[in-house]
């Protein structure tokens, strides 16, 4: 396997340690937990989504392990604005504030609380299943030029964070990028459900939830790669990655940078592991690779 | 076959324990380490945290709209439980147990194992003891109610003496938050914080370590995988007995 | 695990021997092999998908087998009209004949030819990975009920099979019901891609490909409850099932009957096998548990 | 890590056998049974079967576009290979090898294996007659060349014997299809056709048994997983010998 030099990286305006970040909503409800990821050899770190008024979440279960991937509905629970005490003690480090909303004022009213005390914000416009937010904008491809746009004004670095859960991924990636997004980041979980056998009813407590882990790595090697095509902001993939191997594959497939949620689970110390494998004084630089599976 | 999906589990009986306590047991036998927690579904309304008392059976107090719930089912009745996770208490011979109310639920199948010699058990009143005949039968043991209807009036920590913790390996405390922080308090006092293990009370709502809602400062520490039973020296400084988070990850005092 | 009682099931129109069924384009490509599946306890096959005109197919790599599922973009190969020799010897057997076109009239055209000779089609409008064919005319709902109109008046029992690619099934579904559809089938693969980080390239010869297998069922499975709900037509539930539960959890879902692909590739012989753990004399009536997990 | 996805493998050497055969050796090694063959996919062009001629080789015949690609490479470039697949050759002691054309590839790890007391070797001429040498090195060899350049004039069929049958445990064949149908007819004859094994070619996508293309009647058997190798007994009825499936699933003859 090829290696890549080690040293900082630039994911649309956000500077990162490493080509691995931490993915929204994965230990990111304390600023202890945040911290403890970085220390452990992230490359950056992305919050709990945030949103404009605290959320308790949906009624548990919120989360089930499956078979090759995790199943959930936590339902955005959040402390909003209360959230700025979890991460002052991180002022300087590369945190970006996921944030969503269920307008476009909403979604930059939240923004602008972060204003000073991060490197960057991610949008999620994604998640699919809170009613009224999330996924409500994320298929809409003018709401999604809107809310980027009203985010980007605030001056912070934007990413926006896509719902695979569409007919045409593309199409919402070029609103991103007419809004004035940062970068794009691909892809939040699929719209998935089980049902528990012997008690007869699906095992979330919000029936519906979203599929995350090893199951969906290969579509979202397909979004970014489509992305990649369609859009000409960069690209941070996120989705079942869990080796170092994946990380190139999804660098290749033209993603800068990489976020890791679900596979935090199995090894919460996978970061310095993966960055082991990944990185020598000898390796390439990252731009050798990145998107090449296009030539 | 299960996969991480709830397993289906049946009441076969419930046993009453004190006024507002009960014991669920089901038709699914777990293998489990003592102070081990499981997620339990109550169907339609939500899935919370709970100790095994034993290998088939979990005992709840009743504080609100689940365990509320879990009251109304009775034999025949289903739940579905995930499980067991976190990390349970540490084997030893010569243990002392604390136990603050409900707290004695996942202390019962340690002292069930062996190695512990004495239990220190406290509740508001002697109603509320919990598992009192169970634990004499097993180790000696002192009682204290906030109300003195039985043993030492006032608070279960006052039963710790130096002497018994002189001559023991380790102190296994479950209960309260304040009652274990007081607990701690001692042990720090007579310089031997490591030698106590809590079994911490946090939100839950994954239980297998990834979505954050259980985490504890300073460190960070995942209270559902990487405890729920962290040794004192671990919680001398942060949060334990000042404040824990609500289910919107809002700092709340304990 | 409860147990159904054996029988002779019937899915929108078609009388099958039992609810387990052979996906579409799995060992379909025979006529001796789609007998091998039903002498080894299937319950009814699909064929490969048979067009207006014979097709080779995309180049290869075609099918790659992944972690928790298999990758395919076999590019439709089928030998068109020809195909009719394959299953004259099967005259009788619950055949179900899969078919698509580029248009409503090469749909119905090709529809025609089975006529009289297979139990009821299945017009796969779903396939990702065949430009001009499958979704290019799957995600348009009006299409989609153009296309069903212009099969199912040739009379034969006409299952639409749907893609998951859309930001919205029901409303796919409720197309297909709308032009005279007998039953839905959910899902085709979901639309994906690997990148080989050795050769630097992606390893489908179409460069994007289908996913099926383990990594799709709950995302079958959500499609099929989520139709149920939008859907007053029988559907019958494919994607990722492997064992006599996942049946179960498929018809929970609201699934009439259960096709299955990936999974024979672990085991040709798995009809029997589920059959055997799926049935016995003292079992339940299907119906008690069709749908059962929405109540 | 490398799931099923195809291993990348660097071209070593390129070694020509005969004008129109070559064998490609290569960086990654294959544990595997002599007769089971890799899919081979050429970057840009096509994915094919191939048997292994060994634990790091492929030999291989030019015919069309994907091998003529592969001729076009050289030491340092890569191809992806996925496999082994399919069930080999059965070992044996004392067996009899058949082999006609590019046929012998498979051929010659079985010989190697040991087992092979006798190889009969055919091809159009002298020059085109694949592995002489090695054959020759490892178990008694007899040749025939349609043009008569060497050995028996005519087809390699025609060197079985009801002698060397009856001697021998099993019989190994692989070759144009025509050139298999009619040594399956003579052990018919010879009322022995459980002892051939064939070596069956058929249009093959998937390699693993699951998109049909390379299915056969009567049985529905699949040359790539329940094959390549059947004993001649599954294909006395049915395609073999006489037709076979394109890449559009079209029968056309063999
Ligand atoms: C590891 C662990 C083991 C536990 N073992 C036992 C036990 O053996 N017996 C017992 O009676 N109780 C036990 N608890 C406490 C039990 O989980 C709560 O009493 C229960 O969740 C209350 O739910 P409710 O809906 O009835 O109450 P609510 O009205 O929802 O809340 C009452 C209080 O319970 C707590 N709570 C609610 N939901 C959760 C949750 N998902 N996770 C954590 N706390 C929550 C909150 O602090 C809340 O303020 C344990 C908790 C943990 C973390
Ligand atoms: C199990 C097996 C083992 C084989 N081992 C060898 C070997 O060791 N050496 C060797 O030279 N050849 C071998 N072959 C034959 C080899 O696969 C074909 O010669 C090759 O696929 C031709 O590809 P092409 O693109 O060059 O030719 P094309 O021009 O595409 O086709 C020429 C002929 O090759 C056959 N062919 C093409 N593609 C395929 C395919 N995907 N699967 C099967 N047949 C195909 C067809 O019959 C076609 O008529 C083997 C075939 C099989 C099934
Ligand atoms: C428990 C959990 C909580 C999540 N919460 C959020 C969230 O709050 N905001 C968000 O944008 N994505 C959230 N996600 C999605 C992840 O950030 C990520 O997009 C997805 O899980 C795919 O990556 P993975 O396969 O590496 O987990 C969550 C995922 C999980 C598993
Ligand atoms: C090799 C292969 C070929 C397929 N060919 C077709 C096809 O021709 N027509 C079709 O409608 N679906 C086709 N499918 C999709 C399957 O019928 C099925 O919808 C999908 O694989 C999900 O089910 P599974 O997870 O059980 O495989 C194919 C799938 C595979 C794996
Ligand atoms: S409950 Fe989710 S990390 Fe502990
Ligand atoms: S090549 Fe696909 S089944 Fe044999």
């Amino acid at each position: 396997m090829i290696t890549l030099l080690p040293g900082p990286v630039s994911a649309g305006g956000v500077t990162l340690r490493n080509h691995l970040v931490l993915a929204a909503g994965v230990l990111g409800t304390t600023g202890a937990s945040l911290l403890r990821i970085l220390r452990s050899g992230a490359g950056g770190v992305v919050t709990k989504s945030i949103g404009p008024i605290p959320l308790e979440g949906h009624p548990g279960p919120c989360l089930v392990p499956i078979d090759c991937g995790l199943l959930n509905a936590m339902g955005l629970p959040n402390p909003s604005v209360e959230f700025l005490d979890e991460i002052s003690s991180l002022a300087g480090q590369p945190v970006v504030a996921s944030i969503f909303g269920g307008s476009p004022e909403e979604c930059a009213a939240v923004c602008r609380w972060f204003q000073g005390r991060v490197a960057g914000v991610e949008l999620n416009l994604s998640c699919p299943h809170a009613s009224g937010f999330g996924s409500a904008l994320g298929t809409n491809p003018s709401l999604v030029e809107e809310c980027t746009r009203a985010v980007a004004s605030a001056g912070l670095p934007t990413w926006v964070k896509l719902t695979p859960n569409v007919t045409d991924i593309c199409e919402i990636g070029r609103a991103a990028e007419s809004g004035g997004a940062s970068a794009i980041v691909a892809i939040n979980t699929v719209r998935a459900m089980r049902i528990s056998v012997g008690l007869r009813r699906p095992v979330l407590g919000n029936r519906f939830g979203g599929l995350s882990g090893r199951a969906v790595f290969p579509i979202a090697v397909r979004c970014v790669y489509e992305l990649y095509d369609a859009c000409s902001i960069p690209i941070v993939g996120c989705g079942g990655v869990s080796r170092a191997e994946d990380v190139l594959e999804m660098m290749m497939a033209g993603a800068v940078a990489v976020e890791i949620g679900s596979a935090v689970m199995e090894d919460i110390s996978l970061f310095s592991r993966i960055g082991k494998e990944l990185y020598s004084p000898d390796g390439i630089p990252a731009r050798e690779i990145v998107g090449c599976a296009h030539e | 076959m299960s996969e991480g999906l709830p397993v289906p589990a049946r009441i076969t009986r419930v046993i009453p324990e004190t006024p507002s306590v009960a014991t669920f047991e089901f038709d699914a036998e777990f293998s489990f380490i003592p102070g081990q927690f499981v997620m339990v579904w109550v169907p339609g309304v939500d899935e919370v945290p709970m100790a095994l008392s034993s290998a088939s059976s979990i005992t709840v107090q009743r504080v609100g709209d689940a365990t509320a719930a879990l009251f109304r089912l009775g034999p025949g009745d289903s739940i579905g439980i995930r499980g067991p996770f976190g990390n349970g208490f540490p084997r030893g011979k010569k243990m002392l147990a604390v136990a603050g109310g409900v707290g004695a639920a996942p202390l019962l199948p340690a002292v069930a194992a062996g190695g512990v010699e004495k239990v220190l058990l406290g509740a508001r009143s002697r109603d509320e003891l919990l598992f009192r005949e169970k634990f004499a039968s097993l180790a000696s043991l002192s009682v204290a109610t906030d109300d003195g209807s039985l043993g030492l009036p006032g608070f279960v920590p006052e039963l710790l003496n130096p002497e018994d913790l002189a001559s023991c390996d380790a102190v296994l405390c479950c209960g309260p938050e304040r009652m274990m922080a007081r607990v701690l308090a001692l042990l720090v006092g007579w310089g031997c914080p490591g030698k106590g293990y809590f079994s911490l009370h946090r939100y839950m709502k994954c239980g297998v370590g990834i979505c954050g809602s259980c985490c504890i400062d300073p460190g960070g520490l995942r209270v559902c995988r990487d405890g729920p039973i962290f040794s004192g020296d671990l919680l001398v400084e942060g949060e334990f007995g000042r404040y824990g988070r609500d289910a919107a990850g809002r700092r709340c005092p304990v």
